[in-house]
């Protein structure tokens, strides 16, 4: 048990111990208040961050996530706003072009067979120059009371989109971990020719996951618009990054085949914790970034050392 | 139980040729695991030393060893007589030692003259890379291998297996090797490209270069090599001559007891058909094939490299899904659009290349043997870990896999043990056609008689088994019925009394003509 | 066996058909660059003026000098995703130099020595901790861009002696950008094609594990090329931040994936082993030229991101078309 | 054959969809300022009106806690442009002034509102007394101020706003109609009534200078209908964006621009670069906003004439002053003006904006009695 979760181990301890010191460092940091807070503000990377666990341990990676989100946002603003769309429905249009972006990744990777780092580069520009060429560089304000608190607003002492966040990891956890789908995911990474052979539906399963990973960004901005309050086509930028190093940190391979939604859970965390208790305690913005590269090569140094002195 | 012979008794005074490379008491251990102990044997200028053994005897390791890609424990090598070290694979080359390894190391986005010349081109005095000279060069060493087929210019991804075999010898033939090291060069390769290898093999012994040649295959060992070393579980077993040995004894030394039937067909009753195939097409390599085979029936299905034989069984797999034609599963026409469909018509396939079709290495048994039925495993999409358990505990008892438990991950397992967790998989699917497509190729003669009765048993129990294999023995003592494949097309069939070795390589060759066969059987000779 | 007929009938790849093979890819951007000359030359005469040709060809020199280094990287099967951070890192370190009172020289090789020394780091950790390459790189990428705005506080460098502004100077009426970016990417390509070395990293990403066996130390030669391209960082640097008189200490946002994106439409494959520098540079030139034809035929800048996508796109695929039939041919 | 035509396509269609949407995309759209609000040009002569102090239209703060020392946090749109270390200078200088305000400036490195926001909202836990901002985008930022109002903590705004409601006051460095008559005015006088210019700004979502434009486009249109716009291009707040952009301009239009004007501080010393190397100087007028430090070398050289700026030095000041005198209770809602150190008195106007001054012209007399 513990051979196949060396990292997560590792990971744990890291977090663990970054939770005590920083601790220390900052009174606000343990209160309950704080840590709710902190979970409203990582929702939108975090509801990316388990879909791209997936496309990781499938082998894949989806660089375009932060501009789906980006042209879902504008769409929103251009469905309600433009086309004088009810809410609800704009809404559910969004979603279902964002899982329609995420799809035309997917038959570009499955049907055309072109690398996902570059497939996904590419429409990572695609994307990202609709969502400017459609909104004209315009905003829109002025959302309904109801639609700003799935941003803004609590729900049973929780913030409403930490309910969210929670379902999707239960969900992600369960799917991933205990499920058939789950099992072809990490087959298709460590060996998409086997899952081929073995009668696993290969490239449906990856198409569905690209199509979730657009439906997931897609649900990440209208979050984010109900938190922010307003529509920008620049939203998400820089996202796939962040988004990356929380599912790598996380332990899943980059080559496929390996990874966790607890690990992915584990590396979330550690990225906020430090984020919120640097800040907290007085370190700038910079300094924390600095920090978390350093954690994220030191991490994967021991995990893999580690790993390799298990295997000799 | 020790054969090696002494060093004198061996030494015929003036005719002896000097030892190019010598082995003294080399050990190799990985951690607390030793993989090699006390190896010792003697290459010479102008002889064929085969090394044998199961898999997992040590083999790899030595020819790794001897590549400069391990360094040994302990003991020495002798280049020439005198003590060498071989801290990387540059310093065995500088010492004339070259090998073609058993997973080809080629560059296959680089042209045929590159890869010939990796590592060691040839300079221009301006010490550059002289580019036209390394083109001429490699057309000169390929037709020096007979190889007058091959454009200098392409690039290796685009050549046949047996092409690309012989580009490595090229490359090895190049650094002008006085010791070539051969590991299963012919385990890829159909009859025909096998028997061109071996006489260019013996070829390059006339020329007066030392071979240590590994295989597998009985026959061509008592046809080129003059003396064999054995290897077995690390240890050296012993050296003989192989005028002084035959085949029962080499087996022995290699499993350590006496195998008295290496191919042990059981008459097993035949029922009605199970898969009639009426002119299927696809791709260019099945051209309106048609065959049947029936319930507890073993067919065999022989074919040159390129004749499209798994490309047969890719398309009543449902990889490369039928243009045209008509598929039949116990009378009912099927649609096999995938391998899913495939399995689902109770089609089941143990494919050739087994490190990459057939398991994913890096899972475990279980999860391994569960993975062509995983939708039964799991109602409702949950997985049922008792029930998956159960699974493949099953099939772990049934094939005798041997292995610490269903736990372990396959990628550490024998290729005999590999196989069987395949053909555990697919049974658990509960087929009606099995295909095996070369079901023991790289296995040790071991496993390989234990694959065989396994066959027997399952014909026996009313499977359809459809098995293509390119050892032409193998398929003529396991098979009931014979199929020839040739340019997509059944060309021949030969009841199990007709099948001799004779009319199966007539057939093989039957429908084409023989003077372009000789240079085009290469050109097709890929994998799709 | 041997017949001198049909040694007289091998198959033989003539000289045009080679060169359309080797540079195929090259020749394209070519004419791609060449088309968008023509077309938007007809529309507006402007565009082919001297001097704005000048501006497309040594406007993206930098971006073309570091795409050098990122082709030799993505050869050899890695990639590098912190080389934007790092030509801030090494402008700021240059431009501090030489506003220090340092020689001249001096404020010159060291962005080019600090580029191979902090690549070092990278390359080891890629090479002998056996952390991939997108991992290491993403790591330090945060490291340099939140290191160098703690130390810099995000003050800009002005002042910068006349004689350091490389960027502006000229050698026989050619602007120095250009006559670097030039001479860089024959020097390297050159390299890449005719000595060993140059070949060995296209065995290392070809197959790593055959490198090897043909004797190549691949482990050290990676951490070499990382180095390499850590220097080819630099030398971008002493284009990019000498154009003006002041430094920032940031660099355009996604840089990188600009760099790397220039390397792909090159002609690059990211599964490694295939790709020239200049199939790189002229893409670097490419996108100068779309840049300025946008403005020259008057359409929204807000497109222009989709267009590079859609570059992209339809470049790799007709790149991965192209490889599936190559493979197929071998059964015809 | 095939192949090489295979592979001259996928350039060729990349090509050939830039022309096709060279035809079907519009050049620009009408200028709105991003957030159509209306737009109010001055009067084209020198006579002002008198801004109107109006009825406070800010937010409240509820609950604060009276403290011996004042902690300050300055978050900018970014770190690591000229321009907002001047401003962050500026706060510091009126911290060492302040009895009891501890200040320190801490922004993300990219002009990014998640980060922005995120960094406010780790500021409000941690337990700051006050917060002084400069807006990334004015309706995002607005709801984590809102919650720093309620949490207690004083908000001033300086650069660029938020929503009046999300913060107390607002440091407004000059009015959007002021700057673009400035501008427009300085313009005109250097190329004449009948000059054609192009213009270089950051993004045509960044609010501020989207808001000048679009009052540019008004006071042109009222006041100078002969003037020639050109075009205006994005070159993101990046110096080696800005010189290319402004050089392709200059030769796009060769002899028939008179004039290039920089909205940001950025793009307008970029601009000058651009006409100094295409030996332009005296032909092509630059203009626009700038620091005085980076345009010190082409005024000198003579290749620019003046640019408009105000001090940002003295806003970051201004800023603190104003958040200080907020929490002290000496400005309340209502006021009509503030006492702000060394600055002496400010208007307000609008209802909270505290109004730093008419801007500042930066020529060659006068630029080098500024350090910022």
């Amino acid at each position: 048990m513990l051979r196949r979760h060396t990292h997560e181990a590792v990971l744990a301890l890291v977090t663990l111990l970054a939770i005590l010191v920083l601790s220390l460092q900052s009174d606000q940091f343990l209160s309950v208040a704080n840590l709710l807070n902190q979970g409203r503000l990582m929702t939108e990377v975090a509801l990316v961050a388990l879909v791209m666990t997936f496309v990781i341990a499938s082998g894949g990676i989806d660089l375009s996530v932060g501009s789906i989100m980006g042209l879902s946002a504008i769409l929103l603003g251009t469905f309600w706003d433009g086309f004088g769309l009810p809410l609800p429905l704009a809404m559910l249009a969004v979603l279902v072009v964002g899982t329609v972006c995420g799809l035309f990744n997917g038959i570009i990777i499955v049907h055309f067979g072109m690398p996902p780092l570059i497939a996904t580069l590419g429409t990572l520009a695609l994307y990202r120059g609709l969502a400017e060429g459609i909104s004209q560089a315009r905003s829109v304000r002025g959302w309904p009371e109801w639609f700003a608190r799935l941003g803004q607003g609590d729900w049973l002492g929780l913030p409403v989109q930490v309910w969210i966040l929670l379902a999707a990891l239960a969900l992600a956890g369960a799917i991933l971990g205990f499920t058939r789908w789950g099992r072809t995911v990490y087959a298709i990474g460590a060996s998409e020719t086997a899952a081929r052979f073995s009668g696993l539906p290969v490239d449906a399963t990856k198409l569905a996951i690209y199509a979730v990973s657009g439906f997931a960004s897609a649900l990440a901005a209208l979050i984010f618009v109900a938190r922010v309050s307003t529509t920008r086509s620049d939203m998400g930028t820089g996202l796939e990054l962040d988004v990356i190093t929380a599912v790598v940190l996380g332990g899943t391979s980059i080559f496929g085949g390996r990874g966790t939604i607890l690990g992915t859970a584990l590396g979330l965390i550690l990225v906020q914790v430090l984020e919120n208790g640097l800040s907290l305690a007085g370190v700038k913005g910079d300094g924390t970034i600095v920090l978390i590269g350093v954690v994220l090569i030191a991490t994967l140094l021991v995990s893999t050392l580690t790993e390799r002195r298990a295997r000799a | 139980m020790d054969i090696h012979i002494p060093e004198e008794a061996r030494q015929q005074p003036d005719a002896a040729p000097p030892v190019r490379l010598g082995v003294r008491g080399i050990s190799k251990s990985f951690g607390p695991v030793q993989a090699l102990r006390q190896v010792q044997l003697d290459l010479r200028a102008g002889s064929i030393h085969a090394l044998m053994g199961e898999n997992g005897a040590g083999k790899s390791t030595l020819v790794k060893i001897l590549a400069g890609m391990h360094a040994p424990t302990a003991g020495d090598l002798l280049v020439n007589g005198q003590a060498r070290r071989f801290a990387s694979p540059r310093d065995a080359t500088a010492a004339g030692v070259a090998v073609v390894h058993q997973e080809l190391l080629l560059f296959g986005e680089l042209t045929v003259a590159e890869n010939i010349f990796s590592g060691h081109y040839p300079r221009t005095r301006f010490g550059t890379v002289d580019w036209s000279g390394m083109r001429r060069r490699a057309r000169a060493l390929l037709a020096e291998l007979d190889c007058h087929d091959i454009d200098v210019d392409t690039k290796v991804a685009a050549l046949s297996v047996a092409l690309r075999q012989r580009v490595e010898i090229a490359r090895a033939l190049n650094q002008e090797a006085r010791v070539l090291i051969l590991d299963e060069p012919t385990a890829a390769l159909a009859e025909r490209d096998a028997d061109r290898l071996l006489d260019v093999v013996l070829q390059l012994r006339d020329r007066g270069v030392a071979i240590l040649y590994v295989s597998h295959r009985m026959n061509e060992i008592f046809r080129i090599a003059d003396e064999m070393t054995v290897l077995r579980d690390g240890q050296y077993v012993g050296t003989v001559e192989a005028r002084d040995t035959d085949e029962a004894r080499l087996v022995s030394m290699m499993v350590g007891r006496s195998i008295d039937q290496v191919f042990p067909k059981v008459e097993a009753k035949i029922g009605r058909p199970v898969l009639e195939v009426d002119h299927l097409c696809a791709g260019p390599l099945v051209q309106g094939a048609s065959l049947t085979v029936r319930a507890g029936e073993i067919v065999g299905l022989a074919g040159l490299v390129g004749s499209g034989r798994t490309e047969l069984a890719l398309t009543l797999f449902g990889i490369t899904p039928a243009r045209s034609g008509r598929i039949r599963i116990d009378g009912a026409e099927v649609r096999i659009t995938s391998p899913r469909a495939a399995r689902d018509a109770g089609i089941a396939y143990v494919p050739e290349d087994r490190g990459h079709q057939g398991l994913v290495k890096s899972m475990n048994i279980r999860e391994n043997i569960s993975m062509a039925v995983l939708d039964r495993v799991s109602p409702g999409g949950m997985l049922r870990r008792a029930e998956e358990a159960r699974i493949a505990r099953d099939g772990f008892d049934r094939l005798g896999v041997r292995a610490a438990g269903i736990e372990q991950v396959t990628g550490e397992l024998s290729g005999g043990n590999q196989q069987k967790v395949v053909i555990a998989k697919w049974l658990e699917t509960k087929p009606k056609l099995l295909i095996l497509d070369e079901p023991t190729r790289g296995i040790d003669v071991g496993a390989k008689s234990e694959i065989h009765r396994l066959m027997g048993e399952m014909a026996q129990q009313g499977l359809a088994i459809l098995m293509i294999s390119s050892e032409l023995p193998e398929v003529l003592a396991m098979s009931d019925r014979v199929l020839v494949v040739a340019e997509g097309r059944i060309t021949a069939e030969l009841p199990r009394a007709q099948a001799t070795p004779e009319a199966v390589g007539h057939a093989m060759t039957r429908r084409s003509d023989p003077g372009t066969r000789t240079g085009g059987s290469q050109q097709t000779g890929a994998r799709a | 066996m041997t017949d001198l007929s049909q040694d007289a009938a091998a198959p033989r790849t003539g000289p045009i058909r080679r060169i359309l093979r080797d540079y195929g890819h090259e020749l394209l951007v070519v004419a791609a660059i060449i088309a968008l000359l023509v077309v938007v030359g007809a529309i507006n005469p402007r565009f082919v003026s001297a001097r704005n040709m000048t501006s497309v060809f040594s406007g993206n020199a930098y971006i073309a000098v570091a795409a050098i280094g990122m082709t030799m990287i993505i050869v050899t099967r890695n990639i590098d995703l912190s080389v934007g951070a790092l030509i801030g890192v090494l402008a700021t370190v240059s431009g501090t130099l030489a506003v220090s009172g340092a020689p001249i020289w001096v404020a010159w090789v060291a962005p080019i020595l600090c580029g191979a020394l902090i690549n070092a780091v990278t390359g080891l950790l890629v090479a002998y901790a056996g952390i991939p390459s997108i991992v290491v790189t993403l790591g330090m990428m945060a490291i340099l861009q939140g290191g160098l705005i703690s130390v810099t506080g995000g003050a800009w460098i002005s002042d910068l002696p006349p004689e350091f502004l490389l960027a502006k100077m000229k050698v026989m009426g050619l602007p120095m950008p250009l006559v670097w970016a030039v001479a860089l990417t024959v020097l390297a390509a050159a390299w890449m094609r005719l000595t060993p070395y140059g070949r060995s990293l296209y065995l290392i990403g070809g197959n790593a594990e055959a490198a090897r066996a043909v004797g190549i130390p691949v482990r050290r030669r990676i951490v070499e090329v990382f180095m390499i391209h850590g220097a080819f960082a630099g030398l971008a640097t002493l284009l990019f931040a000498t154009q003006l008189q002041v430094i920032q200490s940031t660099t355009p946002p996604n840089l990188e994936l600009l760099i790397i994106t220039a390397a792909v439409i090159g002609g690059v494959s990211i599964l490694g082993g295939t790709g020239t520098v200049i199939g790189a540079s002229l893409a670097a030139v490419l996108f100068a030229a779309i840049g300025s034809a946008l403005i020259f035929v008057n359409v929204s800048a807000y497109w222009l991101r989709a267009f590079i996508g859609v570059l992209i796109l339809v470049t790799v695929l007709f790149d991965v078309m192209r490889r599936r039939r190559e493979t197929r041919q071998k059964g015809h | 054959m095939t192949q090489t035509l295979t592979r001259t396509l996928p350039c060729l269609m990349g090509s050939a969809a830039i022309l096709a949407a060279s035809f079907a995309a519009p050049a620009q759209a009408a200028w709105t300022g991003g957030d159509d609000q209306p737009t109010s040009p001055l009067a084209c002569d020198a006579s002002t009106v008198a801004p109107d102090a109006g009825s406070y239209n800010g937010g409240t703060v509820t609950g604060a806690q009276p403290s011996d020392t004042l902690r300050v946090v300055d978050v900018p749109k970014l770190v690591g442009i000229g321009y907002f270390n001047a401003t962050s200078a500026g706060v510091a200088e009126a911290a060492a002034e302040l009895d009891g305000v501890e200040a320190t400036t801490d922004g993300p490195a990219q002009a990014n509102i998640d980060d922005q926001i995120t960094l406010i909202d780790n500021y409000i836990t941690s337990g700051v007394g006050g917060i002084l901002y400069a807006a990334n985008d004015p309706v995002a930022i607005a709801p984590v101020l809102r919650k720093a109002l309620e949490a207690g903590i004083h908000v001033v705004g300086y650069d660029s706003d938020a929503e009046p409601d999300a913060r107390q006051w607002f440091v407004n460095p000059a009015q959007f109609n002021g700057v673009a008559k400035t501008l427009m005015d300085e313009l005109a006088q250097q190329i004449g009534a009948d000059g054609s210019f192009a213009i270089v700004t950051s993004t045509f979502t960044t609010p501020n200078q989207a808001r000048w434009i679009a009052e540019m486009d008004a006071y042109q249109a009222k006041c100078y209908p002969e003037m020639e716009w050109l075009e205006t291009v994005e070159a993101q707040e990046d110096n080696i964006l800005s010189f290319n952009q402004a050089m392709t301009l200059i030769n796009k239009y060769g002899e028939d621009m008179d004039g290039l004007v920089g909205m940001t501080s950025v793009a307008t010393p970029a601009a000058a670069e651009a006409v100094t190397q295409a030996d332009l100087c005296g032909e092509v007028s630059v203009m626009g906003l700038a620091t005085p430090n980076a345009i010190r070398p082409y005024i000198k050289s003579g290749c620019m004439e003046d640019a408009v700026l105000w001090n940002p030095v003295d806003m970051g000041y201004a800023a603190l002053h104003v958040l200080k005198a907020a929490v002290d209770g000496t400005l309340e809602p209502g006021a009509a003006e503030v006492e702000a150190g060394r600055l002496g008195t400010l208007q307000i106007i609008n209802g909270s904006e505290v109004l730093l001054g008419a801007p500042t012209v930066f020529n060659a007399e006068n630029v080098d009695d500024f350090d910022f």
